[in-house]
């Protein structure tokens, strides 16, 4: 709808978030434990597909269509980080350590006290 | 889960999340989608909400148990092919009529019906299921 | 096409039912997630396959423009899913309560009903 | 008819008429028995009667009488003695509780009997049968508070049943090789069923029925431990009826299946056995009813044996023995359940001089035992002189029968006389009971029967042209005119006869060393075809169990390597056999995403069989669903896509909602050799199911449905996506199916979850749900 | 595309199916109000009953009757289609659901109730009744799973450990069973392109020389022998079977092999006739030693229900030796002989629950005194019995007599001999229950006597009335055998000869 | 008892999402957010937030920054030959107190460089956040609290 | 210079073979582990890169259709590694030491 203008922005984008979900991918690979590999997935995997969902709103060019993936996407936004947010809380409070490499941690005396009121088993 | 994140967060995504499950069960007679998808994303709205702040909180959203409303959803689907009767034409005949409303003509059908009867089975259901194996009173 | 989803369908079966020729329930459980997938592909390809054109029509028409993928065998295979689903959810919780009941996911743990030291029928008359 | 409705009368009456039930309930069979008895002339005459009415048939099944000498000298026997053993049985069983109950078994069992004698067509003959079986069993087991009644009656119904189905299925060959399935018709095709191949298969079968059913060796065992059922019974089952079903049998086939070398060697050969076997057991036995059971068994190997030889005089003497036994036996059983009644004991070792106590008992016994010894003047004798004569007509091997048969007949002499004499003769003894004449009812029967073997060879043209030339006739086939009398004949059969006498004098005076000698003897053997039927019974139940335990091992994985066994076999063995395999498939180009997301589904595989630890392998599961998703999207089905993206999210998600509740072994492993065998049962059903479908979707492909679909989906059922329309619409009820599926899942999981087992509801109060 | 117009007559077709659906439903909206839960399910019974005599009496009269949902013309929608093997059985089915549903009403406790008993019995009926009307493969898959759930619902109702166990088992193996069949119609549609099972009748001669209808016919031979609990895949029965409470063995055991074996003379016989043919030898077979294999395990049993659930294996192969034979005769006696064995199965298992009522046991080792206690009871189990191992006056006696003639008439010694033989094991099996149970004295029962409370005794008086009742049927099938045969024949006929099944789907002249 | 302007935001997102902007969709899409709302109304807590749309507008500009500026440092950090990380967890005082301004901050953080919210104290008063340079902890809490949490606490105030 | 379409359709074949290679790598993550949120994390992740994958696949065959599934699939993905939070969770420790004794008998 967008004519040649909207092809290449929409070529471009998925060109990049493509590229961004493999960093996201290499990074899942490589980075030593799994609170950095969050890192890599929760920003720029997410990134990445936000970036094709707008791609595709754009070439679509249907109002309502294009809606709903800025939808999709935001709706991707405002999940993964929660997402993240729990898997990295219960891993930590599950007991997985972090890399050896790693050179704070600032949480830990404050989950001795939460464990003592019982709050890990939530619910 | 006592998370505050999560808490603050979850009303806003079950809500979110219901609304595009009647959507998707609305609209899948022409798109992808139908009442047997849309169920099944209200019933994870439902399974979120229930993660987030406990069972008790999604017995008392529902208001009516979940099996009730299943029960509700399958009486409604076989209903819908009941009208076909009156019209002496086969169980399950699709019928339609478009009455209008506010000047817009809405498109309802014995079809409609027996998909929402469809949505409402799957969302009892599952969310009774869930619901069950998310009570820990019970164990 | 149909000969590479031939040999996946395979694969599945394969794979399905050597987990489900375990002792021990939630593997089982896992092979018949997996043999329903392949329950499914193999409806899929019965029905021939078609490339990315949806059997749905565009809007404004009456007809498909083209050819499109077989409907038919994807309404079953929507049907089927959501049974499997179902089943599977119950076999899931019932394990669960075989657990909680008899204490194990071992199947040769599990004599309740046929116990394994079941003795001869009265003899006499 | 009359004895069922009798039957449902019985109890009723017991309990309004009390003891006098006995007599009431005798006027059924009498009126049954005058019924028949006025049919005596017309078949005196050479005639037959027959009737009936068509009952199902679809089943060829006729509800058809027909009554020919035999027939209806059976009929005339059972109703006649009927009446007197229940007018007995009313004294015998006198307070009895459940007198009721007896009278109507007995009157069932009469039914039957008469049921039996009388039919015409072959299945109403097997059904009537397979009643008496049933009945008999009942009957047998009245007494069921003792565990040798409760023995005897499965037994009896074990080996008689397993007759019945013997001659079941020999009737249903006779009527495929003849084509007929009446008896009636049946006798104008012996000679088609002679001919025929299946002759031989029909015979052993048909034999089979009879055999077990008239105790011949070696089922006789059967017959002896019936005497645990209440003298009443054994007198009726074992004088006129039950164990002559058998020989009614052989006798109404004779015409048809007789004359033929098998037919004429088995039956002498087995009934002879049965003869020689019977008479030696009764001379081991001190119980009244014991001696009389085995000289029964005798009995009947002697009428199985007459009727086996064939020749016109053979069959007249087994019409007279047929008539004479059934006599004296039954008055010789009445006798001994007296003597028991009065006395206390059926213990002929500790009875004696009961002659003053119980003199018309006495004579009744003597009148039987003179009929039974084959003394002149009385019908026993009429039967062994024809059967002497039987003998002279016979050569080569059979003439050694005749030899058991002298043997034989003169130890049932010496029973005859050890029941009815022994007990009254010499001094008298103290008894348990105090003996004294039992009332009418009781030694009415006695008294009628052995009247009657005195009366029938006075009277003997009277009885020969109403009863044994009829009999004979019908057993042989061509006319037959019995003609024997009282008046003695010198000839060789009276010289056998007064041999027989002297041997069973003998006996008679040496019976307690006899005794001993075969008890020694039998000791010595050790086993007999009874405890051999006990070893049986343990061995098929233990073989049974064994069998069971195997086939239904209580392992889930074994029924599943079972079952896909099953699977792999079901489909590659006719695919070989027919030739159903696929030609070879050409792998056709695809695009490299589509190989990606086919390599991402077999890595999920993979990844999902080879987890080490359960948990890995639950979210390995995600993998394959998510490729397959993928592909189904790449092939065009969104709304599958769409739903399985959707299940398998969903599914992974409950595993992890279960999981966390479970506290499993992280490890889980089988054994290599059981793994090589998943693998290879595993792999071959894989084979099998790729095979299959490169070979269906190597055919052309109709697709009218589709089409169909998806023309007419938008312009009729105003649906633009085609597949939500087949599900709400087209298939409509498949959905309807599907979410009462769903539905009940949900009820079933909460049950399941909610409902806790007695043991854990006692520790916890039952939860309300909301 | 709407077909002709369809009279409210031809409604009854749909109605077993619907009424149980809507009235589960309904129970499932009132599901804490149990009060009305067994009035609402007797009413849904008996108006199943009424509309199967209807429909049986109508297609008896005039010929298969058919009913495309939706109004689409067949085979574009789902067809039911009745003929006279399919409203028999449902009928027959009803009738004992209806039975075992009089039985319930005292019997299942408020739990059971509010835990869906009776939504899941009456679910279970439409599948049931859904799979003998229905005239679409893959709708009869539908209503496969439909009862099968509901049996999964129904077993473990009450999660004692042993239901838990034998359900597993049950569960997990049928799932396969009916996975197997969901294949089988895979392969099916995808080698004719069809699903409607008058059209695929129609078509099947003329199917390309190369599909592989053999392989085909034999994997759905495989998957029915397996619902059917055929050996050597009728593990799921004999372990699962005794767990439920006896009502739920009673619906099962009556019904649920049933299924199997409609289903496949269905299959093979209205649309694989001539691969039947091929199989004939491997059915025969298979029959055989389910027969023995059935009988043999009842005899090693000493619990009742187990007793009853192999019982109910060897009348399996008993019903399979007609499909081995295919001829109107065998086929005739597999039909009286599945209708016989649906009323008297059930009727075995109702007894059973009485024994324990008034025994204490289920056990043979505990069991006695039964005559002593409770003559009619052993009347009933007399005729019972009876009935269960094919002897005269009861209403196994005909179709096995049938079917042995039909093996005779065949050439198929063997198959009589089995026929034969396991009947007379049973008689073995049963007259040992009956001597042990009811006839012995000495034994004092290991559990001791339940008290008699005015409630259990309102429950066994109800018991002892739905058994009095299943009896007279056996009884009226035992004397009066003609109507029963001559529907079976007309079943059979149907199944020979497919062209009124065909033409009720497919009118003469009636284009698309 | 349901904030009415939730109502509004789902029936507009209603409307969006069907693309059909017509009255009688508009009431629809009232009636289902209504609807929707009333099932989670326990759980709302309507805290009376006053938006200020530029500042808002700001920050969401400042978050697409952060979040290609983060997409991209972590991409430069994974393919670098040698992982040169020093992660760890840092706690970040809050000054925020609201729960959806302690989300939103959350949230955001999460989605930005080299940072991810794990877990908020009881008493709300500290984020611990996971760095994956956490070489200088007190650098990244400066950048946070000018960064997203002033501009948050400009946003709705 | 390419039109704008044939870039559209070059550019959508690269991202798809891109997107192919990221599938393969999470799906080594998944395999890998060696903990059970590292597997968790890369199904998440997985999810993310299938409705990357979607996206580009809607865009090069031109059905809008497929914006949805991408939609629904970012829902019940939350909801996946939702569940699994809570099952790392309330498993919590005890799941670690298993999973760590598994894998000492694995060597
Ligand atoms: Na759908
Ligand atoms: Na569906």
């Amino acid at each position: 709808m967008m004519g040649e203008f909207g092809d290449y922005l929409a070529g471009l984008l998925i060109v990049v978030g493509a590229l961004f979900a493999l960093t996201a991918s290499i990074g899942l690979l490589r980075l030593p434990d799994v609170f950095t590999r969050m890192h890599a997935a929760s920003k720029a995997g997410t990134l990445g597909s936000c970036l094709m969902l707008v791609a595709l709103a754009l070439h679509i060019g249907e109002f309502a269509t294009g809606v709903r993936a800025l939808a999709g996407a935001g709706f991707f936004v405002l999940t993964a980080p929660i997402a993240a947010h729990l898997l990295a809380k219960a891993s930590y409070s599950a007991g997985y350590r972090m890399w050896e490499g790693s050179v704070r941690d600032e949480l830990a005396q404050n989950v001795v006290s939460s464990k003592k009121n019982g709050q890990i088993q939530g619910g | 889960m006592q998370t505050l994140i999560f808490r603050t967060a979850a009303p806003f995504l079950t809500g979110l999340m219901l609304m595009f499950s009647v959507f998707v069960m609305l609209r899948g007679h022409n798109e992808p989608g139908g009442g047997f998808t849309g169920g099944l994303i209200a019933a994870s709205a439902f399974a979120i909400h229930g993660i987030a702040f406990g069972v008790p909180a999604v017995r008392r959203a529902l208001y009516f148990h979940p099996m009730a409303v299943a029960g509700f959803g399958l009486f409604l689907a076989a209903i819908a092919g009941l009208p076909s009767l009156l019209f002496g034409v086969p169980f399950l005949t699709g019928l339609w009529a478009s009455p209008s409303l506010l000047g817009v003509s809405v498109d309802l059908s014995t079809v409609m019906f027996f998909d929402i009867g469809v949505y409402f089975v799957v969302v009892g259901s599952f969310t009774s299921i869930a619901l069950a194996l998310e009570d820990r009173e019970h164990d | 096409m149909e000969s590479v989803f031939a040999i996946l369908v395979g694969l599945f079966f394969a794979a399905g039912i050597y987990l489900m020729l375990s002792r021990h329930i939630i593997r089982i459980l896992l092979g018949v997630s997996l043999f329903g997938n392949a329950v499914n592909l193999l409806i899929f390809t019965n029905g021939r396959l078609m490339r990315e054109i949806p059997p749905v029509i565009a809007e404004g028409l009456d007809v498909p423009a083209g050819a499109v993928a077989n409907p038919l065998p994807q309404a079953l295979i929507l049907t089927a899913i959501v049974i499997s689903f179902s089943f599977f959810a119950f076999l899931l919780v019932l394990a669960y309560r075989a657990y909680q009941e008899i204490g194990t996911d071992d199947t040769d743990g599990m004599r309740i009903a046929e116990p394994a030291d079941d003795g001869l029928p009265p003899m006499g008359y | 008819m009359l004895p069922i409705v009798g039957a449902l009368l019985a109890p009723l009456l017991v309990r309004v008429t009390k003891h006098y039930a006995g007599w009431l309930l005798a006027a059924i069979p009498l009126i049954i028995f005058v019924h028949f008895a006025g049919m005596l002339e017309t078949v005196g005459n050479a005639r037959t009667v027959s009737g009936g009415f068509d009952w199902a048939p679809s089943l060829g099944l006729r509800f058809a009488w027909f009554l020919d000498g035999l027939s209806l000298t059976f009929a005339v026997l059972i109703s006649g003695i009927g009446t007197l053993i229940v007018i007995y049985s009313g004294g015998y069983l006198k307070g009895h509780p459940h007198q009721g109950r007896f009278f109507s078994f007995m009157l069932l069992f009469m039914g039957a009997m008469l049921g039996l004698v009388v039919s015409d067509s072959f299945l109403m003959l097997f059904v009537y049968w397979e009643l008496t079986s049933i009945t008999s069993f009942l009957l047998i087991g009245f007494d069921h508070g003792r565990e040798a009644a409760r023995r005897a009656a499965l037994q009896a119904l074990l080996v008689t049943g397993l007759g019945g189905l013997s001659l079941l299925a020999g009737l249903l060959v006779v009527s495929q090789a003849t084509g007929v399935s009446e008896l009636s018709a049946l006798l104008g095709a012996g000679e088609a069923l002679r001919q025929s191949p299946l002759y031989l298969a029909a015979l052993l079968l048909v034999l089979g029925g009879a055999f077990t059913k008239s105790a011949q060796f070696p089922f006789h065992f059967w017959l002896p431990n019936a005497m645990e059922a209440p003298t009443p019974v054994s007198a009726y089952l074992h004088s006129a009826t039950m164990v002559k079903a058998g020989v009614y049998l052989v006798m109404r086939l004779n015409p048809v299946m007789g004359g033929t070398a098998a037919w004429e060697t088995i039956l002498p050969l087995f009934g002879g056995a049965t003869l020689a076997v019977g008479a030696v057991l009764a001379i081991r036995q001190v119980d009244l009813k014991l001696m009389l059971a085995y000289t029964t068994v005798a009995s009947l190997g002697l009428l199985v044996m007459l009727t086996g030889l064939g020749s016109d005089k053979a069959v007249e003497a087994a019409a007279l023995y047929l008539i004479a036994h059934s006599l004296f036996k039954g008055a010789l059983f009445m006798v001994a359940g007296l003597i028991d009644h009065e006395a206390g004991t059926r213990d002929v070792t500790r009875l004696a001089g009961l002659r003053r106590a119980m003199p018309v008992t006495f004579a009744a016994a003597m009148l039987a035992a003179f009929s039974m010894g084959g003394l002149p003047l009385f019908f026993g004798f009429l039967a062994k002189e024809e059967i002497y004569l039987a003998f002279t007509e016979t050569d080569g091997w059979r003439l050694l029968l005749l030899a058991v048969a002298i043997g034989a007949n003169a130890l049932m002499f010496a029973i005859g006389f050890a029941v009815a004499l022994r007990p009254f003769a010499g001094a008298p003894i103290a008894t348990p009971k105090h003996a004294h004449e039992g009332p009418a009812s009781l030694w009415l029967g006695p008294v009628v029967l052995g009247g009657a073997g005195l009366v029938a060879a006075l009277a003997s043209a009277t009885t020969h042209r109403l009863l044994s030339s009829p009999t004979a006739s019908a057993v042989a086939g061509t006319p037959v005119d019995v003609t024997i009398s009282v008046v003695p004949h010198i000839g060789v059969p009276l010289i056998l006869s007064a041999l027989t006498v002297a041997l069973g004098i003998a006996a008679y005076l040496g019976l307690d060393r006899l005794r001993s000698l075969t008890a020694g003897v039998l000791a010595g053997i050790g086993w007999g075809p009874d405890r051999g039927f006990d070893q049986a019974l343990r061995a098929l139940l233990r073989f049974a169990a064994g069998l069971t335990r195997i086939v239904q091992s209580g392992r889930l994985d074994i029924y599943m390597t079972a079952t896909f066994i099953a699977v792999a076999a079901a489909l590659l063995v006719p695919m070989i056999v027919t030739g159903e395999l696929p030609s070879a498939p050409v792998l056709p180009a695809l695009r490299f995403y589509e190989w990606a997301v086919m390599a991402i589904a077999v890595i999920g595989l993979a990844a999902v069989v080879q987890a080490r630890s359960r948990l890995t392998a639950i979210v390995s599961l995600g993998i394959q669903g998510f490729a397959v998703a993928v592909l189904y999207m790449l092939f065009g089905a969104p709304d599958l896509s769409f739903t399985q993206f959707m299940v398998e999210t969903l599914a992974v998600v409950i595993l992890a909602l279960v999981m966390t509740r479970l506290r499993l072994s992280p490890t889980d492993h089988r054994p290599l050799r059981q793994q090589l065998l998943d693998m290879t049962i595993a792999g071959a059903c894989g084979l099998a199911f790729t095979l299959l479908l490169l070979k269906v979707t190597q055919l052309p492909f109709d697709d009218r449905l589709s089409q169909f679909f998806a023309a007419y989906s938008k312009t009729i059922a105003h649906g633009r996506n085609v597949v939500n329309v087949i599900i709400v619409d087209y298939r409509g009820l498949d959905t309807l199916g599907e979410i009462a599926v769903v539905m009940i899942t949900g009820l079933a999981i909460l049950a399941l979850i909610r409902i806790r087992s007695k043991k854990t509801v006692a520790r916890a109060s039952v939860a309300e749900d909301a | 595309m709407i077909a002709a117009p369809v009279t409210a007559a031809d409604w009854l077709v749909v109605a077993p199916v619907l009424v149980p659906i809507v009235c589960g439903a309904i129970l499932l909206m009132i599901r804490h109000n149990v009060r009305w839960h067994a009035l609402v399910a007797v009413a849904a019974l008996l108006a199943m009953a009424a509309a199967n005599v209807a429909l049986l009496t109508r297609v008896l009269g005039e010929g298969p009757v058919s009913m495309t949902m939706g109004s689409w013309l067949p085979p574009f929608g789902i067809s039911f289609t009745v003929d006279a093997l399919g409203a028999m059985f449902s009928l027959t089915a009803s009738f004992v659901a209806l039975a075992c549903c009089a039985y319930s009403v005292l019997d299942i406790d408020v739990t059971g109730r509010r835990y869906g008993f009776y939504p899941f019995l009456l679910l279970m009926m439409a599948g049931v009744s859904g799979a003998f009307l229905t005239g679409d493969m893959f709708n009869l898959y539908v209503w496969f799973e439909v009862f099968l759930i509901s049996s999964f619902g129904l077993l473990i109702l009450g999660s004692e450990k042993p239901q838990i166990d034998g359900a597993t088992k049950y569960a997990i193996l049928n799932l396969v069973g009916t996975t197997l069949f969901l294949i089988a119609t895979g392969y099916l549609y995808g080698t004719f392109g069809t699903l409607n099972m008058a059209d695929l009748a129609a078509r099947v001669g003329q199917a390309d020389a190369a599909a592989p209808l053999t392989t085909l016919a034999s994997l759905f031979l495989l998957a029915f022998c397996m619902k059917a609990a055929a050996f050597p895949v009728n593990f799921w029965l004999p372990a699962s079977y005794h767990t439920p409470p006896v009502i739920t063995g009673a619906l099962f055991g009556g019904l649920l092999t049933k299924v199997g074996i409609y289903a496949l003379l269905r299959t093979m016989l209205t649309i694989f006739a001539v691969e039947r043919a091929e199989l004939a030898g491997v059915i025969g077979w298979i029959a055989a030693a389910t027969m023995l294999v059935g009988a043999l395990g009842a005899l090693a049993q000493s619990d009742i229900r187990r007793i009853s659930g192999f019982l109910v294996i060897s009348g399996v192969g008993v019903m399979l030796a007609g499909i081995a034979l295919g001829t109107e005769r065998g086929l005739s006696g597999t039909i009286f002989y599945a209708v016989h064995s649906m009323v008297s199965l059930s009727a075995l298992y109702l007894l059973g629950g009485l024994m324990r009522q008034r025994g204490g046991s289920f056990s043979l080792h505990s069991l006695s005194g039964l005559y002593t206690a409770s003559p009619f009871l052993t009347l009933l189990a007399m005729v019972i019995s009876l009935a269960v191992a094919g002897l005269p006056p009861g209403s196994g006696l005909w179709p096995k007599v049938m079917l042995v003639k039909a093996a005779l008439d065949g050439g198929a010694w063997p198959l009589a001999m089995a026929v034969l033989l396991s009947g007379f094991l049973a008689t073995i099996a049963l007259g040992r229950v009956f001597i042990l149970a009811f006839w012995r004295t000495d034994t004092v029962a290991a559990g001791g006597r339940p008290a008699d409370a005015p409630a259990q005794a309102a429950a066994s008086r109800l018991g002892v009335a739905t058994i009095t009742l299943l009896a007279l049927a056996m009884v009226g099938m035992g004397v009066m055998p003609e109507p029963f045969v001559r529907a079976a024949t007309a079943a059979a006929s149907g199944l020979i000869d497919t062209s009124a099944y065909v033409q009720a789907v497919f009118p003469p002249g009636g284009g698309q | 008892m349901i904030p009415v302007r939730y109502v509004v935001l789902l029936a507009l997102a209603w409307v969006g999402m069907s693309g059909s902007f017509t009255l009688p969709n508009l009431i629809l899409g009232i009636a289902i957010g209504w609807g929707v709302l009333f099932l989670v109304r326990d759980q709302l807590r309507a805290a009376k937030v006053t938006v200020r749309p530029w500042a808002a507008l700001l920050l969401a500009l400042l978050f697409m920054k952060e979040l290609i500026l983060s997409a991209v440092r972590v991409a430069r950090l994974v393919l670098s030959p040698r992982l040169d990380v020093k992660p760890g967890i840092f706690a970040y005082p809050l000054q925020v107190e609201r729960d959806f301004e302690i989300t939103l901050l959350a949230n955001l953080i999460t989605l930005t460089p080299g940072t991810l919210s794990v877990d908020v104290s009881e008493d709300r008063r500290t984020l611990f956040v996971h760095g994956m340079d956490c070489s200088d902890p007190e650098r990244a809490k400066e950048e946070i609290r000018i960064g997203f949490e002033r501009r948050i606490m400009e946003a709705f105030r | 210079m390419m039109s704008g379409a044939a870039f559209l359709e070059a550019s959508a074949i690269f991202a798809l073979g891109i997107l192919s290679v990221s599938f393969l790598l999470v799906v080594v993550r998944v395999v890998k582990g060696p903990s059970l949120p590292d597997r968790i994390l890369a199904l998440d992740m997985l999810v993310a890169v299938a409705i990357g994958f979607i996206a580009v696949f809607g865009i090069r065959s031109g059905f809008r259709l497929y914006v949805d599934v991408a939609i629904a699939l970012g829902l019940v993905g939350f909801l996946a590694t939702v569940a699994f939070a809570r099952f790392v969770m309330s498993g919590g420790a005890d799941a670690k030491k298993r999973e760590e004794q598994a894998e000492e008998e694995q060597r």
